[in-house]
C-alpha cells in the first residue's frame, strides 16, 4: 500500500499503524504518530487501520528553544 | 520562590535546547547554570529513530523538567496537535505555546495563540503562552486559563534586549501576582538582569548562551545575572535621580586655605 | 585576576563606606560582597577622637584594603593635603583622587585633577583618579603616571546608570591594556553588569547599596553582578541582529493540514 | 594661647602640636594634623611650636564613598 | 501627497480638536498648523442643544475635513453604533476606529478592534483603526478592508514619543505600500519628526498641541516638524557611524612645527 | 533672536562647506536653508591659486558671513597660528576654534583647548569653541574670553545624534545665559530638533547635509528642524507622563448595552 | 411616558422620536440617536413609536481627539 | 636659493616673501603666509627677507566644517 510518510511517498506493507511503526523499525515510545492530521495516541495504533494514500506523521523528540 | 501550576521551580532560568555545538556542550551548560526546565520540541522521524537521538540521550540523563514547544506552528490546529504529540512524546501536559504569525518576524499570532490556548486548556494542557506586552491579549490568555505569561522583550533571536521598558513594566504593574516570564529577543546577561530587577519573575532563553562563544561560561554568567537581578528587586533599588548627590559626607570637611 | 599598581586584586567590586544605616549593616554589606577594597576619607576630629570611631573599629576588623579618597576637595592644593594625611593615617599610598569642580555635578575639574595626579604621583602615590570619559584627560593622567583610570559614567549619585555607552566604548577600545574603573553613578546591579560587558574591569559603588531598602542583599547583588558581567564578556556574547531568527530548528516540520 | 582648631577659636595650653594632641585627648594614632595648610606628619609633631593664631586641622578617618 | 482611501490629503498632520483653553484658541491652532484632518467625536446632548455648539461652530467654520473617533468605546458593539451615528451627524463615512481594553493604558483592544473594522467596512465605513505595531494584527485589519493604519508609539497623552523604535520600523518595512499614521503617544515635534524620517506617511495628534503653554505656537512647530521629517525621509539621510569622520578636508594641511 | 558677540544672527544654522559633490550643490544647499553662518577652512595653496578656487567664488557670492575654522590642529601653538592666517585671509575675527587631541574620535583636547582660547581671546579674536558637555571646561572657556560654547552631542561625523542628553540638560541648566550651539554628532533633522527643544541656541552641521543623497533638500529639512524645535521649546512642551490619559473627554459617553 | 434620555429618567409626552427631539428643543439636524441600543437614522424618527422605559440616546458633536 | 615651500623643497630667484607669492603666480589676496612656523602678514611680506631652507606655508580658502 502506498502512504505518504512525513511528506515522502512510500510503498509499505504493514496494514496498522504499530505495524508500520515496527516496519520503519522506530522505537514505539519515543515517537507520537499523526494520521491525516489528527494524532492517534500510542495505544490506538494497533486498532488504526491504513488506507491508501494516507499521510502518516512520526514525531521524535528534537531540540527547541 | 516561584510557582506556577502549583509547582515550585527550583530557579528562574528556563533554558532552550537547541543550536549548541554539541549535545556535550548543552549538557555542560545546562549543569553550569541549572534552569528550571528545559525546553525541546519534535520533528520529523527520520532514518530508524536515530534523528538526534544523541541529543534526546543527553537531554533525558540530565534529568531536569521539561517544556515542550510547538515552535514553528503557524496555525492553532498545528499547535494543538503538536501539543498533543508532545505531550504524548514527553509525559507531560506542561506546553509552551508557539503561534507564529510570520517568519520574518516570528511576532506571536495573537489570535491562533487565544484559540489554540483555550482549546489546550480546555484539554487541561498547563499552556505557558509565547505572547506580546499586549495587555488585553493577555486578560484574554488569562481567562482561557493561563497561568502564567511569556511576552517577548524584543524578536526571537535578534539579542537586542527589552526594546520597551514602559511596556514591560505596565505589564508587570497590570498584573502583579501572575507569573511573568520573558522569552524571545535576550542577548546579555544584563539583558536579564533588568527585567528581573523590573520585577519580571524568570527568563526563557536559547540563542544567547548557545549562540555564545563559550556557551557553557554564558549560561553560567545568565544564571548568576538572573539569582542577581531577583535578588536586586527584592533588597529595593534607588529611583534614578536628576541631580548628583555626594556619597561621601561634606560636613567636617577640612580648610587647608 | 585584575592587577592594579602591581597588586593582585580578589573581586572586581570596590566598596563605599559611607550613608550606611549603622556600621554593623556595612559590615555585613562588606561580608556579602567581599569587596577588594573600601573607600574611606577623613574628616575633623570631634571631641577626643569619638567621632566616627564605632564605623573605624568596624572598618579595621573587616581587614580589608582600604583606599581612602579626597572627597569634597576643589582644588589641586586641597587634594594633595589631604592625600600626603590620608596617607599617613591609613598607611597606605593608594588614593582615590577626586577633585570636584562644581557643587551641583560633582562633576570631576580635569584640570585640577591632572594637576594633582602630577603631583603626588610624584611623591610616590598610587593615584586612582576619579575622571569623566574624556579620553585627551584620560591621556595625561597616564603620562602623569597613573595605571588606572576611573570615569564616571552618570553624575554621582544620580543612580542613572551608563549615560553615553558609546563614549565608554570608545574609551575601552582607545586604552585596551588600561584597567577601567567605573566610578559613580551605578544605580542598579544590571548597571554595573552592563559596564563588566563592555569589558570594564571593576565598579566602584557606594549609594547604590547603601542606600537600598536592604543593602546587605543589594551588597551581594552587585557582586554576582560584577561577577557574572566578567564571565560574560569573557564567554563572547551574540551581537544584536535586526532579523528575527528562529532557536528552535524549522527542518523536519510536520505537516497536519 | 589662641589657636583656630578645625575651623573653631579655641584657648590652649600647650606650645608643641604633639602636646596639643594630648591636651585635646585625641589618640594620637588616629589623627592626621596640618597647620596653616600644611601636612605635619606625626614623627615632627613634638617639634613643632605653635605660634598665636595658627590655624590647626586634625583629621580622623570617616566613612567615604 | 498622501493619498487615503482615494482622498489626496493637503497635509501629513492630523489634529484633535479637545482639550483646547479655548475655541477659539483651537481655530487658531487650526489655522497655524493647517490640518488634513481634524478628529472629533460626538457625546450626549445635554440642555437643548447647547453643549459645546461654541466648539461646533468654530470647527464649521473652519472648514476642514473632519475625522470622527469612537473614543472611550470598550467593545465592537459600542462602537459600530457610535460609528453609525457619527457618520449621519458629521456626514463621512470615515471614522476613526477606537476600542479600548482597559482604562489605565487606554490600550487598543485588537480583538474587539478587528471585530468592529470587519463589520464597519462591510457597512461602507472608511476605517482608521487605532491599533498596536502587532503585524499580525495589522494584516487582519487590512484583510477586514482598512485602507490606512494607525499604531500608537506610546499609551495616549503618555508624551512619550517612540518607545520602540524597532517595532516601528518593522512595521514600515513589513506594509511598505500601506499609509501608516502614528496615533497617539507623541509630546514633541521631534517625536513627530522622528517617526516621519522612519518613514510613517502623518502623525494625528491633540495633547501635546492642546495642552502646551502655547497651542498655537505648538501646533505651529509639529506642522513644521512634519514638513521636515518628510523632507529628510525623501532627501536620505546619513546611517550612525561607529567611529568619528572628519568634515573638514584633512589633505593640504599646514605644518607649523 | 540669537545674538553671539553683539552681533544677532539671522537664523540658528551654522552650516559646513566641505565634503558636497560639487560647489553649485553646495551653494544651492546654503540658498535652501538660509544659515546665519558658513563655516570655512584654509589649506596649502597648490599650483597658481587655482585650488578650491571655485569653491571659493561660490563662496564669496553667496555673501554669508563666514566662521573660518582650525580642523586639523592638535596643537594650541598650531592653531593660533592658523586662527592669525585665517583672520587675515577671510577678514574676520570670528575663529571656529577646534584642538583635536587624537584622530580616530576627534575628540576636543581640552587643555589645548583652554590654552588657544586664552591666547586667542587676548588678540582680539571671538572664539567659538568646540568643546564637550565640560561644565568645567566649559567655564575656563568662558573666563578665558568666550563668549559662546560649541559641545559636540556626538564624535564629528558619526551621525549617531545626542548621546548624553542628561549631560547636555546639565549644560543648559548650568549656563542659562551663555550661547550654546551643538556642534558635532548631529545626523537627522530630529537630532538638531531635540536639542533646540532641551534650550540650545543653535547647531553647527556639516556631513549630516553634504553627505545626504539630497543635500539641498535635507538643508532646507534642517532649517525647517531647528525653527520649529525653537518654536517648540518656547511654546512650552508637555512633560512625558508614565499612566495614559484620555485626550477625547469621556464625560457624557453614550450607553448602547 | 416615562423614558431613560441620555442615562437620565424623564416624563415626556411625545410618542414618537421626532416629537421627543422637538419636545426637548433639539436642534433636529445636530443630533444623532439611537434606541435601546440601536441607532435610530434621522429620517425613521417620525416613524418611530416610543415605548415606556425606552432608553434614549441623544447625541451631538464634541471635542475629540 | 632652496626653501620648503609647503612642505616641498623648492628652488627660487625671490629673495622676499611678497617677490614669491608673485613668482609662484600666486593671488596676493587670495593667500596668508607663515615662515618657519609664524605668521607674516600681507603687509610685512615686501619687508620679510628669505633666508636658505626657510619653511614656507602659503595657505588660501578651502572647505571647511
Amino acid at each position: 500500500m502506498k502512504l505518504i510518510i512525513n511528506g515522502c511517498e512510500a510503498q509499505v506493507s504493514a496494514t496498522r499503524l504499530d505495524a508500520l511503526i515496527r516496519e520503519l523499525d522506530h522505537q514505539d515510545q519515543w515517537v507520537a504518530t499523526a494520521v491525516n492530521g489528527k494524532m492517534v495516541p500510542r495505544d490506538r495504533r494497533v486498532a488504526h487501520a491504513l488506507k491508501e494514500g494516507d499521510r502518516i506523521e512520526i514525531l521524535s523528540p528534537m531540540q527547541g528553544g | 520562590m516561584l510557582t506556577i501550576y502549583g509547582k515550585t521551580l527550583s530557579s528562574r532560568l528556563f533554558l532552550g535546547t537547541a543550536q549548541y555545538p554539541s549535545p556535550a556542550i548543552l549538557a555542560d551548560a545546562a549543569r553550569a547554570s541549572k534552569p528550571a526546565l528545559l525546553t525541546v520540541s519534535l520533528r520529523r522521524e527520520m532514518a530508524g529513530g536515530k534523528t538526534g537521538s544523541g541529543f534526546w540521550d543527553v537531554v533525558r540523563e540530565l534529568g531536569i523538567d521539561l517544556l515542550p514547544n510547538t515552535a514553528g506552528c503557524h496555525s492553532a490546529k498545528e499547535a494543538i496537535t503538536t501539543a498533543q504529540m508532545a505531550r504524548e512524546l514527553f509525559g507531560t501536559d506542561w506546553i509552551k505555546l508557539e503561534v507564529i504569525g510570520h517568519h520574518d518576524m516570528l511576532q506571536p499570532d495573537v489570535f491562533g495563540l487565544v484559540e489554540a490556548a483555550r482549546a489546550l486548556s480546555a484539554e487541561g494542557f498547563k499552556v505557558f503562552p509565547y505572547t506580546t506586552t499586549d495587555i488585553g491579549v493577555a486578560e484574554r490568555l488569562l481567562e482561557a486559563g493561563c497561568e502564567v505569561l511569556m511576552p517577548w522583550c524584543a524578536p526571537i533571536g535578534s539579542a537586542r534586549g527589552p526594546q520597551d521598558v514602559q511596556a514591560l513594566k505596565s505589564m508587570r504593574g497590570y498584573f502583579p501576582d501572575v507569573p511573568l516570564v520573558v522569552d524571545a529577543g535576550l542577548g546579555r546577561p544584563s539583558h536579564a538582569m533588568t527585567v528581573l530587577e523590573l520585577g519580571y519573575d524568570a527568563v526563557l532563553l536559547n540563542t544567547a548562551v548557545a549562540g555564545a562563544d563559550d556557551p557553557v561560561g554564558m549560561a553560567r554568567a545568565f544564571a548568576l545575572a538572573v539569582e542577581a537581578g531577583r535578588l536586586a528587586f527584592e533588597s529595593g533599588m534607588l529611583e534614578p535621580r536628576d541631580m548628583a548627590v555626594p556619597s561621601t559626607p561634606t560636613f567636617g570637611m577640612a580648610e587647608f586655605s
